[in-house]
């Protein structure tokens, strides 16, 4: 089912291999850091998190050039961060402060960074595809060499837009790396319960798309695969499809404690840990504890000193609810709420 | 009369038709966990997981399918979980549902109750917390319902499900935890008819759904300064009572209409507009400003009616 | 791809074939006149013709019991009359009389039989499927065994609906038989230009459909395909999935001269006419040529008597406009328009 | 200035945006044969597949990936074909293309063109000759231009796409037809504006789209009794011109608002109660009943605006 067969470098280099783990410490420690705050009552609103899903993220940016974009979901904080998003602005962002990526506007579900191409996570299941597939068709028309990583859930793959876009992509043999992150799980529903056929795979090449899968939680397998796939896509091959195999440890959002699901089932996933299994690799290859450890250490400083800013950071001033809506009829509170 | 709050009002609404009438059924997402707001809770125990409907996420189908069940002898609830998802099913309520029974020369009824969770609630920004009222009493076809007390909330539900014509059941998301009295058992709905929540000689205040309380909170403030308020719960957004409206602001000779969604081209303004067309009444609205809903609630403010802008519009309608 | 193979009969039955040649030669008669119709300016609106796709409707209604449903097309005469529909509502309807079967408020894209099973035209490319899998999930929860047979075209294989509906009837192994049919032009588009892949059936075996196809222009075919799935579909399978191959002989609509199209290809379309097919096959069977040309004076004094009826019938008064809208709310012209 | 129809002049200011700007492109199903109202014709011939391109039928797949080309240094031109079909692409403008901008807190701009072909046309009835023009100008971060004239199609069209906001631009598929003097080159759209047609004393008659030339026609028959009807064109729904309006109004004390869409929650409501709230103006306002648009021409009727009415409600007003 699975037509794409990677080749598998012999031993992942260290050197890279550090870098993988230096992004999901961070995204790790970040999604730690969100529940608390979210727990906490420190933050408004919800945050869905990552926590599990590291290296899929990790391994598929590492691929990506500056140039290249992404489209992310509503559990985006590990995309961004590892496009090379701004752990500060999110902050900022997660707790609504104006100096947050998107001035207080978005929140979590909203995060964005259109300078590294990140361009947004999104509220609405599959909303991002054909957005993702709209950002190819641009770099087409306008002959740039770009590709495009689209990031969804294996919810998405129920939704129309899915077919819609894959087939666009198809037809229009545009740069789309599409990236299932398929984690078993929507909502608080097994998705294999909900979706007909054999597989998301079978989905994907019915609409004239080569796919390939692998073992999400080892992010050397993800980069591998994305790195070959990333190369096919910004030869000209037209879009490519990867299904990347994972574990959402968390709830669905962090209001969620997930008691729907089998502890044996979440304690399997957890001991399948990405960040353990590439400690484990690194250890094999000579990295030291002592490295990882600071690795792992200066993440969490990050975040801590990410936390320490936005929490007394400004809030917006109420009039900013009127800026960044349009130019012409640009509302005003005369014609509306109080001022 | 018992106590409750509107996600059990609605709960238990929803299951006494559904002991009432087998044709009812119920379908959205993550039911059999009880849905979002808990408001499914315990249902697909009592009546299995055929009639309260775990669906894929799916929303076109959710609501054609619904469509199409409807128009074959069974009266679907569709759960669009959040108001906002309706707009990847809008094809399939506007085109098809609202229009069935007529483009098909009333051979097809279409009996279908969406429920569309509205508003602010928890802070989640633009793609989660719209308020379309305006949208659907624009829309031939459709019923639109917007209860503001768990009396309502039951009431209403019972209504909308006995309905053979498709019903907007418009649940604001800040409602769900409130509490009140609830008539149980075969409770007169009064679909179109308006509730008086406070009687007054001065000013007209007609609202909905959430910013009821907000109204009557601006009230009892006004009274303190001998302005004494009427305050009217519209209930239902089509039919709505443009009688009891119309006579009211002819009494008070003014109209103060306020809404948390936005007020450009929002439902305030054919309440405004009818009222102006048919009285001597000053009018006036409040709403939103013409913005998404933002995420910071130092922003969000921009999107919640206070008393005191209420009670500043009235004062100026009054002067 | 296809992984049904129908059991041919050896020889079809004559008095099958000449009941599809009746129906057939029906649906050309009405559409043939419809054209007429249009181009004389006698009716309003716009209609699409099935002109030489005929073979479908008939071949998969006639494996219908009456109790069993269908949902069709903007270009739906042709289904409608295969279910068994009344002729002369539908000429009604088409003129936009009162006595039409929507009491002139529908036109040719809107016709419907709810007292037959056919649950309407629709204007919406795709929108009869979800409509369909209702129709069979209210079926199945009202434990009746019924059948639906849901006709759509191979353009409408673009639009998410069409994933979400085969998942759906999937997921709840729902009692609904999908019937592409497969004419190889979407308006003015060449179908195969806009969709990627390997082809229809493998969409919807990827969504868990088994499929099959056959040659849409040879009644005798599709009714010994049609007859085997819809026993299928009815014995429980869940849905299946029919793909006949035929060809538009019109533009999309009745104003449309098709001139984008090769010649040759209309040409040689005409030139497998399935009604001329199934006249061979009833020669070859002995039924006198006579008998076949009493079937088809017949079928066109059928509709020349429906358009004489209908051509001067009444038209509904504008008081009718506001009546089967809705009972709460209904509308009334002092909130609107003119009385 | 020369003369030519609205199909010409939006397909000519299409055209010279498309030489002057590269990033300018169109998309839509049938492009390459014209479109349904050939007001793509020969563009294809000019710019290529590539530019002005064809698609499959897939509403969603259509709006999303011109949201994201817009959002990527492309000025995409989206053809709906007939408005009715945007219901399938509801949650890529409503919920994407109308909020990015502000979500994201000023990154994104999403500078898209949608080309609604709006309202009645040849009896296509109920899912085909919608008038939502209320409905976007309820939805924050929406342009939304409703021409009435070859001039103004083609200055709107250029402003459309110049615009870097999303813009809906209603197309009355009557007007496609006729014909009248426009300015090409570099024209000042005036977005916002609206046009005095016709200047009186009496009455205040505001329209826009198809119904403008029925106002006309009504008003040189007032005339003739001595009734000076002022006639606006309102040309915008987004921003609108309310000072214009509310200062005529203020000057003929009466306003009558005009428009074929469903009177209930229409555009008309939010003009007449802006009046109202701004004015001791008497208002009214014409719309078609809360019906689906029915297809034979004896119903169809009622979603006509006749001078007849018109002139009978101006009468109501002036007595
Ligand atoms: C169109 C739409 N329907 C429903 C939802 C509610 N919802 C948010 S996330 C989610 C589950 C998505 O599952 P999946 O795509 O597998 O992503 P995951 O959460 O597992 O990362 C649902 C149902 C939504 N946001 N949008
Ligand atoms: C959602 C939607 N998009 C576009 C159209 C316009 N349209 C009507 S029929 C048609 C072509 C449909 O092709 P196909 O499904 O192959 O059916 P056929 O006309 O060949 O029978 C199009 C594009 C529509 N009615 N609905
Ligand atoms: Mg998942
Ligand atoms: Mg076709």
């Amino acid at each position: 089912m699975n037509d794409i067969t990677p080749t598998r470098r012999n031993a992942p280099a260290a050197g890279r291999l550090l870098a993988h783990y230096r992004t999901m410490a961070h995204i790790r420690a970040f999604e730690n850091a969100a529940e608390r705050l979210y727990n906490e009552k420190r933050i408004p609103g919800f945050v869905h998190l990552s926590t599990g899903q590291e290296a899929i993220p990790a391994g598929v940016c590492a691929n990506l050039a500056p140039g290249d974009q992404i489209t992310s979901t509503h559990r985006g904080h590990g995309h961004t961060i590892a496009k090379g998003g701004d752990i500060g602005a999110m902050m900022l962002e997660l707790f609504g402060r104006a100096g947050g990526y998107c001035r207080g506007k978005g929140g979590s579900m909203h995060i964005a960074d259109f300078s590294i191409g990140m361009l947004g996570a999104n509220g609405v299941v599959a909303a991002g595809m054909p957005i993702a597939v709209g950002a190819a068709h641009a770099a087409k028309l306008l002959g740039r060499n770009t590709v495009v990583a689209c990031f969804f859930g294996d919810g998405a793959v129920n939704r129309g837009p899915f077919l819609e876009s894959l087939n666009w992509a198809a037809v229009y043999k545009l740069p789309v790396l599409f990236v299932c992150e398929d984690n078993r799980w929507a909502a608080t529903t097994p998705t294999a319960t909900m979706t007909a056929g054999p597989g998301i795979a079978a989905r994907a090449e019915a609409l004239g798309l080569r796919t390939a899968s692998c073992d999400g939680n080892d992010v050397a397998a993800v980069d591998d695969l994305a790195g070959e796939l990333v190369r096919t896509v910004r030869g000209g091959a037209g879009p490519l499809f990867m299904i990347a195999r994972t574990y959402r440890w968390s709830g669905h959002t962090s209001a969620d404690a997930g008691a729907y699901r089998n502890p044996d089932e979440v304690a399997r996933a957890k001991a399948d840990d990405p960040l353990a299994r590439t400690r484990a690799q690194l250890a094999e290859l000579g990295i030291a504890d002592a490295d990882l450890d600071a690795a792992v250490a200066a993440a969490e400083a990050e975040i801590a000193a990410a936390i320490a800013n936005a929490e007394h950071a400004p809030a917006p001033r109420l009039e900013d609810a009127l800026r960044e809506v349009q130019d012409v009829g640009a509302p005003d509170f005369a014609r509306g709420a109080r001022p | 009369m018992t106590m409750m709050s509107v996600v059990e009002a609605s709960r238990r609404a929803l299951a006494e038709e559904m002991r009432r009438d087998a044709t009812v059924w119920a379908l959205g997402e993550d039911l059999g966990r009880g849905g979002v707001f808990q408001q499914y809770k315990g249902l697909q125990a009592e009546f299995g997981p055929a009639r309260v409907l775990d669906t894929p996420i799916s929303e076109a189908a959710i609501m054609g399918a619904a469509v199409g069940a409807a128009m074959c002898g069974t009266r679907p609830v569709v759960e669009t979980r959040y108001l906002d998802f309706t707009l990847c099913a809008a094809d399939e309520l506007v085109n098809q549902a609202a229009k069935a029974r007529y483009m098909f020369g009333g051979q097809a009824r279409v009996p279908l109750v969406v429920r569309q969770p509205t508003g602010l609630w928890m802070n989640c920004a633009a793609q989660h917390s719209q308020s379309l009222e305006a949208w659907w009493a624009h829309m031939p076809g459709l019923v639109v319902l917007v209860p503001a007390t768990p009396a309502d909330s039951y009431a209403m539900m019972k209504a909308a499900i006995r309905c053979d014509d498709p019903v907007i059941l418009l649940e604001h998301k800040e409602l769900w935890g409130i509490t009140g009295e609830v008539e149980e058992g075969e409770p007169d709905a009064r679909l179109g008819k308006s509730r008086l929540c406070r009687r007054g000689r001065d000013v007209t205040i007609v609202s909905w759904s959430l910013t009821v309380q907000t109204c009557l909170d601006a009230a009892a403030t006004l009274a303190r300064d001998g302005i004494e308020a009427e305050v009217i719960d519209l209930r239902c957004i089509w039919p709505w009572d443009q009688e009891a409206i119309i006579a009211s602001a002819e009494k008070t000779k003014r109209l103060l209409v306020v809404h948390e969604a936005v007020l450009t081209a929002g439902f305030g303004a054919e309440i405004a507009a009818t009222v102006a067309e048919a009285t001597g009444a000053r009018v006036k609205r409040l709403g939103s400003p013409r913005i998404p809903v933002p995420f910071s609630p130092a922003l969000e403010a921009a999107f919640r009616r206070t008393p005191e802008e209420i009670i500043a519009a009235a004062r100026m309608l009054v002067a």
